[in-house]
């Protein structure tokens, strides 16, 4: 195993230290496939909260304390025992309706994303679901999905304790409106102004006048994410890992 | 059935996949029969229709690339940090596979309805998601233990033809153990005929040993099996030995083309030696 | 939750255990925590309702007899080889107790659907059945997937506030192995507290062991745990010790009449020497 | 372990051995709880096929190959992995309806009974359920039960892949026939003849002109009854093993 150095703190790290601390406090957070930030963020939230947070990391091996196969997630997320969960899209669109399914007509896509997952359902049922997603361009949030894989809101009436609590990306944090049913500038990475965000949006958004800074990780919470969690996390992501951190496993 | 009778070489046992079967497979980190699926394609078995629980992987890809699918019905279809499956992919784009895009929970309720011998499981979520507008076979209802005008999403009973997996260990009654993954469990009792591939037969019963028993599939659910050492290679098998992440890489990349896909399948499916 | 704080004492688990709790309890050859259920006697709980899963047998005669319950839903009351449960049949004669008649396949439908967090379960069969006529809580609608006239039975969601049982090992993070046992992981699903006995406190992480896992519920369905070594005396546990059968046949004898079950439990649950 | 010495074949063998041979050719057979007769019956048409029949004996710890938990038995019924099955009743009527709950009025039942167990159930899915009563008299033989646990036949509408197929008491062997929805007699026991039959039962039933008298277990066959599977019997019903073949374990 080797370590590279890292001058400064990267962009990933910005994201994954947003996304830690929205996980402060909860009791249990599941990780998806796919999801190599919010793993990270998860696992650093775990070992700085003393061990009161659990973390089911699907896909991995040791992070992951299911036993009853591919339907625990589902059924323990309707027990309302899963309190924050991560979902992307090929496409985010401001009414947070994600696409993960292709771009143009669908079935023929022209491209072809992976699939729906558990996002369909997962959406609908976890309190906190924080949106992530790197690549932050108006290919990717579009004023509205070319396919809804799982809507952003539901009508009153439906069942649905769960849905978007943030927006995680590559260039700032939004935090979600249910009520206005929209996305809000919370802060800017730094280094990146509103009107870079503005630039880059493909749909409206709420910003206030002030925006501030997303607050990195602090120095300590950095280190141990570099060196304990990083090796934590290429044991299921070692791709992720090793362009990330150098980490080889 | 005897024991005995349930153990059978790899060619006899794909032999049991008639072209046309609904087979299903389970994700990239489960049991993959890997070898089996080759011996498939090997075959030339055509017009599968493949049910990922709840996703494909490498296993859908190979299949796709070789001919062998007419359509899928997954949740999702992925190689993992390796992206899409490219065959999948273009497949998709060229409309050759039909696809029924699921959702994972969804995959899990229809085989369920199977285990149970229902016509349909409920399902929470999925209202407002364009799935269910392409999924004519998902009905919605209004909740009757409701107070009315609470709409639930109804999912149709999945019963495979064909369950397809790879496993650590049978024992000598034709028992199966699989330990936590009891979406192999699921899909064996789910599935008409559940044909497995195991890293090795062993002179045991599991059934008599408590603590093996919890993770083992009763040989009443089993239809035939075949010892087939490093069966999961390259994807790997938990407790076993890992992916070849290296032969993954491969694969993913020469299967971006269609002539790609053939030289590697020329040569890590039919074993012929480049020229 | 720190896994030092899910081990307490035996009065501290059954404190656990409000008065009028809906409470989930093994069938005799499953797991039960007759240690735990003398302990919630002595205490002097009341207005129990008790959910069979799907039998009550030893437990729940105990419980009835002492005055703890105010109503049972259950698919049969037995105590196997003995009979009828004496004060449970006592208390149905002079409708002292609520009793809601199932069948066992609905009991654990209901458990399914509130581990799912739906509202309801469909389940094949009970069509003709008298249980229908007295259990206004189950629907029957059209099958949505039929081609009309195809009636279907609807189970509601079965959600107990206490699962209560004994296991043979907890680890040291709370895990606790219950094998094949699956309905005790079914019960630890559903409830919204999960409340154990065990033999031992093993300085193992279960979940850690492949074969171990398998037969594992994870801590997180776990709410608080007991060492209580022999905790399922006199029923027994499969795989540590066996029933004592005379003891059992003594109860069955005693609890004939009202008064010979208080001078049973006067001196089995309160350890008074008889005068 | 001891054997006390049984001079000749007993009505509890009689019936096994009727049961037994409703078994042959069948692949899987599951016996509930609280059946000891059927559950010898099973045991000995298993080794009779030379381990061609399965059998799940519930509530045994040996002869039950379940790994899935109480609701397996109940899937695995409605997979059509089961061919046969038992059941008995505090009251049967001569339409097959079955009385598991109790006499007199309910819920306040006079005489209570144990319960419906999975009766309601399985009694449809099942193709061939046997019923199985050692009393025979007017009191558990009825015209009409006085609680239906599960019903003896439905409407033509209904999904019922399963139901009631034959009714073994202590002096006789019913076939049962759906389409006229009533028993016939196929035997009476030795030394048992039709009179005493009509006499015992408290339901109208079909009478062919000659009925046969139920064949007893062979030589062979009763032997390993009351060696090899006695014991195994005994393992699952002590109490029953003990009175029935002086089995003690």
């Amino acid at each position: 195993m080797s370590t590279v150095e890292i001058d400064s703190i990267s962009r990933t790290e910005i994201m994954i230290g947003a996304i830690t601390r929205m996980l402060q406090g909860l009791r249990h957070v599941a990780v998806g496939n796919s999801s190599p930030i919010p793993g990270s963020a998860a696992l650093l939230a775990r070992a700085l909260s003393g061990g009161e947070l659990r973390v089911s990391l699907l896909g991995s091996r040791t992070h992951n304390a299911f036993t009853d196969g591919g339907r625990e997630l589902f059924d323990c997320a309707a027990q309302g025992r899963i309190d924050a969960f991560f979902l992307s899209g090929g496409q985010i669109d401001g009414a947070a309706n994600i696409n993960l399914v292709g771009l143009g007509d669908y079935p023929q896509s022209k491209v072809r994303f992976p699939g729906s997952f558990g996002s369909a359902y997962l959406y609908h049922l976890i309190p906190r679901v924080i949106l992530f997603r790197e690549e932050h361009t108006p290919r990717t949030l579009v004023p509205k999905v070319d396919f809804i894989s799982a809507a952003g809101t539901s009508p009153e009436n439906e069942y649905r304790p769960g849905g978007p609590y943030a927006l995680v990306t590559g260039l700032c944090v939004f935090s979600f409106d249910k009520n206005a049913c929209r996305f809000r500038l919370q802060s800017t990475h730094p280094g990146i102004g509103p009107a870079e965000v503005k630039e880059a949006t493909g749909f409206e958004y709420a910003a206030p006048e002030h925006i501030p800074t997303t607050e990195p990780l602090d120095s300590a919470a950095l280190r141990l994410l570099r060196t304990e969690i990083s090796r934590q996390v290429a044991e299921t992501y070692p791709g992720f890992a090793a362009k990330t951190w150098g980490v080889v496993i | 059935m005897h024991a005995a009778d349930m153990v059978i070489g790899l060619d006899d046992l794909v032999a049991r996949i008639p072209d046309g079967a609904s087979i299903a497979i389970p994700p990239d980190y489960s049991g993959c029969a890997m070898e089996a699926v080759k011996a498939l394609i090997r075959r030339g078995c055509r017009d599968l229709h493949l049910i990922g629980v709840p996703s494909g992987g490498f296993q859908a890809d190979w299949l796709i690339g070789a001919g062998c699918v007419a359509s899928v019905e997954a949740a999702a279809m992925t190689l993992g940090e390796q992206g899409i499956p490219p065959r999948f992919s273009a497949a998709i784009r060229k409309g050759r596979i039909a696809m029924k895009d699921a959702t994972c929970p969804a995959i899990h309720a229809g085989l369920q309805a199977a285990e149970k011998g229902l016509p349909f499981m409920p399902l929470r979520g999925i209202l407002g998601s364009d799935l269910l507008k392409y999924r004519p076979d998902w009905k919605v209802i209004d909740n009757p233990f409701g107070g009315g005008d609470d709409p639930i999403v109804l999912i149709p009973a999945i019963q495979p033809d064909i369950a397809l997996f790879h496993a650590r260990a049978a024992d000598r009654n034709g028992n199966v153990w699989i330990g936590v993954r009891r979406e192999l469990m699921l899909m064996a009792h789910a599935a008409r005929t559940t044909l497995v591939t195991v890293e090795r037969i062993e002179d045991a019963d599991f059934l008599t040993d408590d603590t093996m028993a919890a993770g083992t599939i009763p040989a009443l659910y089993i239809s035939a099996i075949s010892a087939v050492p490093g069966g999961a290679r390259p994807i790997g098998l938990a407790g076993a030995y890992p992916a070849d992440t290296a032969e993954l890489a491969a694969y993913a990349a020469a299967a971006k083309t269609e002539d790609g896909f053939q030289r590697w399948a020329d040569e890590a499916i039919f074993g012929r030696v480049p020229a």
